[in-house]
């Protein structure tokens, strides 16, 4: 749980992920926390399977972080997500960005989101009472090599 | 000799999560299609190829060794 | 540290703070943690002290929490503020928003924050190799009582 | 009676945390005035005033038993 970047198969702590890019230079800090939601449309969603390409997941998620480098230079990124069962309201990624502002934090944190929902290695399988599906590519849109997510996307 | 892997969906259609074929000096596309065929999966046009985990194009050429993976729509966040 | 609005004298537990919102609705936690930080335009800061005129600060959040709730129904809002003397990288704030999808706990978090600086009675004194000085409001508006903050605050 | 809390730089300045002072009948105006001549506060003027913990405008006319705040310009966050 050292690394900047990667995916586990244990319950993911905030706190560490947090502590990864806490600095003495930092005065914000910027988190997202992706949870398992109970119900999606109506539909209730009993618990959740990911999987991930690990190796390459890792470097996916690190190249998110240069990404985010280059745009906004002065912050430092962690992310780690978890692959595995998961049940409702379980912890499945955390971002972490710190940053000297406020404002690149958060713009930083939402770039990640988006970017690890178009080009990282990771799936999601529902299970609900009736049956269980492999989730396709949320965006909704199947093209994965654009630069950046959309406008509509960020809004 | 080229190791391919599959994921999520593709994975438990294949019923397994990777197989051993030579591929060298096949396109991503050719290799599409023959795993397409011979392992009833369709769905593999609707993914993105990486060859040795980095993102391929479909007329990327397979090396010798190259470990090759279908990803389908990514799900994850 | 169970109430969703708090002025607190002790480390501020992002867990804690997190765990107040968090649901099996939620889908997304937003969190924005500020740290005292090092250098501001060059000057090093040795420690900061905070104070706050605790009751009102508490029901300022409050308001800002109730704030958030119209303009985002479906999120909940959890705001920790500590005071008393903090060294470089103490957690001075935590603010953590659940939400179904993730867009909206990013705009009430960045809200949340832009209207602390503006509404909520806490001060902070910045002590220097050389000095200290209780530091003005860093929206460089005295206007306190402008319904949001500013299009240009919020970028 | 009323309770007249400071805070920060005013605090600091008045060398007290809060006053007792009958202003009952004044206005935040009037009280602002009083108090920055008698403890040479010229900086209350930048406050905002709080009357029993909510932000009140200059006209507003303290009550008995009222507790007033100044409030420097805010730097929490």
């Amino acid at each position: 749980m050292s690394k900047l970047f990667s995916i586990t198969e244990e319950p993911i702590s905030i706190e560490q992920t947090v502590s990864l890019v806490s600095s003495r230079n930092a005065g914000a800090i910027n988190t997202f926390i992706g949870t398992v939601r109970e119900f999606t449309k109506g539909k209730r969603t009993l618990y959740l399977e990911y999987q991930a390409y690990a190796a390459m997941a890792e470097a996916k998620l690190a190249e998110i972080g240069q990404e985010i480098n280059q745009k906004w230079p002065e912050t430092k990124t962690a992310i780690t997500h978890r692959v595995g069962k998961l049940d409702i309201e379980d912890i499945a990624v955390v971002i972490a960005v710190s940053s000297p502002h406020r404002g690149d934090s958060y713009e930083a944190s939402r770039y990640a989101i988006e970017r690890i929902k178009e080009i990282v290695p990771i799936w999601k399988k529902e299970h609900w009472e009736d049956g269980e599906e492999w989730i396709g590519n949320q965006l909704e849109t199947k093209s994965y090599r654009k630069g950046t997510p959309s406008e509509e996307d960020l809004i | 000799m080229n190791k391919i892997l599959f994921f999520a969906a593709l994975q438990e259609k294949a019923g397994k999560e990777s197989i051993e074929l030579d591929v060298s000096g096949k396109s991503v596309k050719q290799v599409k299609e023959f795993v397409a065929q011979e392992y009833g999966l369709a769905k593999i046009n609707e993914s993105m190829t990486a060859i040795n985990e980095e993102f391929a194009a479909s007329d990327d050429v397979i090396q010798e060794n190259d470990v090759i993976a279908f990803i389908p729509p990514v799900s994850g966040g």
